[in-house]
């Protein structure tokens, strides 16, 4: 359960569902690179409910085949150039939904449940546009009432990055609670962390509240500052420095394979 | 009038709209929405709950990020702000991209939560500082989220008005149509009839933007300030001397 | 939004929807007499799922008119006296569920839906018994796969004990989500506490992952011990003693009007 | 057999039936299943996690009472135990009340999560120590959560045997019958025929149930009776010398 990094991201395989979470959450960004590095391709990259810079260094790498989210945002680095550029080409497929949605997909799914119904949508053109939705009767209604329904997403693995775990394999995720939704929905979970403590984060009611138990945990690994480059709310702010550069290096393809060369495969941190 | 104080302008044009609200919600990246909220709460108590999304210390939502959904759904929120690339008459919101979806150029990053909050939060404000025709279109090119829904469409909530750098619109749910409410002191009718890409209602002597009273002035620099530069610092730097 | 017992109370009305936890979770027991002091009446009350001790005081003073539940059980002290008396007589309306129902009844007016699919169930009699459930095809699959719907239930108010609460109305619940579930699902929440702190509950995060934010809350009491004599899982353990004589009281209906005037009207506490 | 080396070996007996499962959920009021998994945890470290439903302390959900049922529904609990005021011999239970609903006499609790876990769970053990006609009957008077399924219905779980302090049957799900497996030593097939109203196969030499392993009772005795006492206090009085 207790792993490295390597050991880790070697669980998620080519062709993988995988979820990660908002960058409000806690972004897995050291296992990322490490996806990259292990060469991981076609991933079926599920934002929840939306994604910025972990799914736009994955699209880059040519790790994705399908990009399923609400939005993918650099916040005030967009627009995102890898993102971009892959929607120019259509070389990845893009699955567009709204936060909600995803968020009902994945709880579906928490709930062994084929689909969930979602009020809104209805007369948006993401509806029109998706593949998968339904548009149903609600049954309780003797008029017309439309309601859409959702299909169950159930992800080959959870991913994201939370402050702390202790030995027994439970993770505290405090207020992030799409985490827990996340791995629930998911078969298995993989977790950086901040840091592993002793003993059994359970045994203190205060910590237990915020506890993702272990029997939802596929691997941890203790990865400090492991959102680098972006910030944590559980830890540092993000690094704007980096991200300029970011921005700079992967208007190119060019530039982004070096951005690639330099803080991916080489694992420079500055 | 500086920049500085065009934005503060705005901050307090927006706090005097949710001076009805018990909840107001606003984006992490919204600074002007978010220092409105906390101007109004600091003000008049009113709005009781500002939630600051995204943030963490400014935020009281503790059901994960699912819960400002449910919160909607509830009808427990009740003014948030929505922008969009593209803005039409009918208040149809384009968050998408420009050009045909899905090989929009440019494209945008995506529908967010729109497709579903503009549904169901009665006071949707929508704030897009550019009021250029490239923005403010008669069709938009994508419809990210509908301003009007048939009557047989579950709809609780939807556009209060439009507020841009040079004027305010109100929304006619009924006519599906924006009208000319209020012109900022920095435009004019013309130049509001020149940068508008639909059309919409006015009157020949539509009122200038009533200058922001000197009291909540006060209040934002003084009072409200250190909150803001809390929540939004770069944003706090553009606005405010110290 | 701080208030006294008796203010708390009073804002509960003839006629409420109520939807109060199970015995595990936190029972207002102390607010459950001042209800019957106070005679209120017409009550429909929801066990989430499940109730016991609480539901079985209000169906025997005569508040409850209808009782929505998956169990109405006194753990090792069952039978319930005045639930059975109530079975016998017909006197008071009973809808049985299986507690996930109750479960996902409330969380679709969490979430404000009409409905929310759920698994199961098909077979039971509790679902040829139920007047609001429905059995509707799953939209997505080719084949017969039937699907029981749950409609929503909005409680006007759930009621609940909890271990805190600080001074702007936020409430410490813990693990004990379902409160949370139970808060946002129904119109309001009315509390009652062991104790109320000084400050902020969510400017600790250790603590704020447990958190009903006040936005929910409808009025808070401080009330210690006020689960008696029931156990609090953050708190005493069951009174036995009186829980034994309430089984010896409660066997005939002149007992029961007995242990009412002791325990209740005239408030003694062993 | 004393009262506490009968339950000592229905703990025993048990605990074998769980070795080849990972997650184990067990009501706080079962407390022989209980012991049980905590007894098949101690000595096999599998199941690898055993949850004490209603306890706080020997109970590791932090989603609040609905965890239960969306771990069910996950395929994340192997195994569970289900009772009931009548079962009968399809398997089906009644958790409601024995004569004609609404208006049972007796009326029981109700049917809690039965009408779902049975559904979702893998192996449900049924687990009664009343071994008459008068709870094992021909057909139950309510099915609270019926014992099967025709092939349209979705349904992942059911049960696996019926566990009594007589006896121990296993249900074939494809005649919807149970199976006399084993006779415990305190019983005899006469005895077993005799107090069972639903028809069962069996053989004429069914096996006397096997004597609990020494080892498991060692462990039973001194390792596990401590985590036991702590969990269910007064059972353990019971069945523990001290």
């Amino acid at each position: 359960m207790l792993t490295s990094i390597e050991a880790l991201t070697a669980h998620i395989k080519d062709g993988f569902k995988l979820a990660v979470p908002a960058d409000y959450s806690g972004i897995a960004m050291e296992a990322t690179r490490q996806i990259i590095r292990q060469g991981t391709k076609n991933l079926h990259l599920i934002g929840v409910p939306t994604s910025g810079l972990q799914a736009e260094l994955l699209i880059g790498a040519g790790c994705v085949s399908i990009f399923e989210s609400s939005a993918l945002t650099l916040g005030e680095y967009n627009p995102a150039p890898r993102f971009s550029a892959a929607i120019n080409e259509g070389s990845v497929k893009i699955v567009d939904a709204t936060c909600p949605a995803i968020h009902a997909a994945l709880q579906a799914s928490q709930k062994g449940l084929p689909f969930m119904p979602l009020r809104g949508i209805i007369g948006s053109d993401i509806l029109n546009n998706h593949p998968d939705w339904k548009v149903i009767q609600n049954p309780f209604s003797d008029t017309e009432d439309k309601i859409v329904a959702i299909p169950a997403i159930q992800p080959d693995a959870a991913l994201f990055h939370a402050p702390l775990a202790d030995q027994e394999g439970n993770v505290w995720v405090g207020r992030r609670r799409e985490q827990i939704n996340m791995a629930q929905a998911s078969k298995t979970a993989y977790v950086t962390v901040e840091k592993i403590i002793e003993g059994n984060l359970l045994d203190d009611e205060e910590l237990a509240a915020g506890v993702l138990p272990s029997l939802y945990v596929g691997a941890i690994a203790e990865v400090p500052s492991g959102t680098w480059p972006l910030a944590f709310w559980q830890g540092g702010s993000e690094d704007s420095e980096h991200l300029n550069l970011y921005k700079t290096m992967a208007a190119t393809e060019e530039g982004f394979n070096e951005y690639l060369q330099k803080f991916v495969y080489s694992g420079e941190k500055s | 009038m500086t920049a500085a104080s065009q934005k503060k302008a705005l901050i307090c044009f927006i706090a005097k709209l949710l001076r009805d609200c018990n909840h107001v919600a606003v984006g992490a990246s919204s600074p002007i929405p978010g220092a409105a909220a906390l101007l109004a709460k600091a003000v008049w108590s009113s709005p009781r709950h500002v939630n600051i999304l995204g943030s963490t210390k400014n935020n009281f939502f503790t059901n994960g990020s699912q819960e400002l959904f449910d919160c909607a759904a509830q009808g427990r929120i009740d003014a948030f702000f929505l922008g969009g690339g593209q803005i039409d008459g009918a208040a149809n919101i384009n968050l998408m991209g420009r050009g045909e979806y899905p090989l929009n150029t440019p494209r945008w990053p995506g529908t967010f939560g729109s497709a579903y909050l503009y549904f169901l939060i009665p006071k949707v404000i929508l704030f897009r500082e550019e009021h250029t025709r490239r923005v403010l279109v008669d069709k938009v090119d994508f419809i990210s989220a509908p301003g009007t829904s048939d009557d047989n469409t579950y709809r609780t909530g939807g556009p209060f008005g439009l507020l841009t750098n040079k004027a305010f619109f109100k929304f006619n749910k009924n006519e599906k149509r924006f009208s000319l409410k209020s012109i900022h002191s920095n435009s004019s009718l013309e130049d509001i009839l020149d940068n508008t890409g639909f059309a919409f209602d006015y009157e020949k002597d539509t009122p200038i933007t009533a200058a922001p009273d000197p009291e909540l002035l006060t209040v934002l620099d003084n009072e409200v300030s250190a909150k803001i530069k809390d929540v939004y610092p770069q944003f706090a730097q553009t606005i405010f001397v110290n």
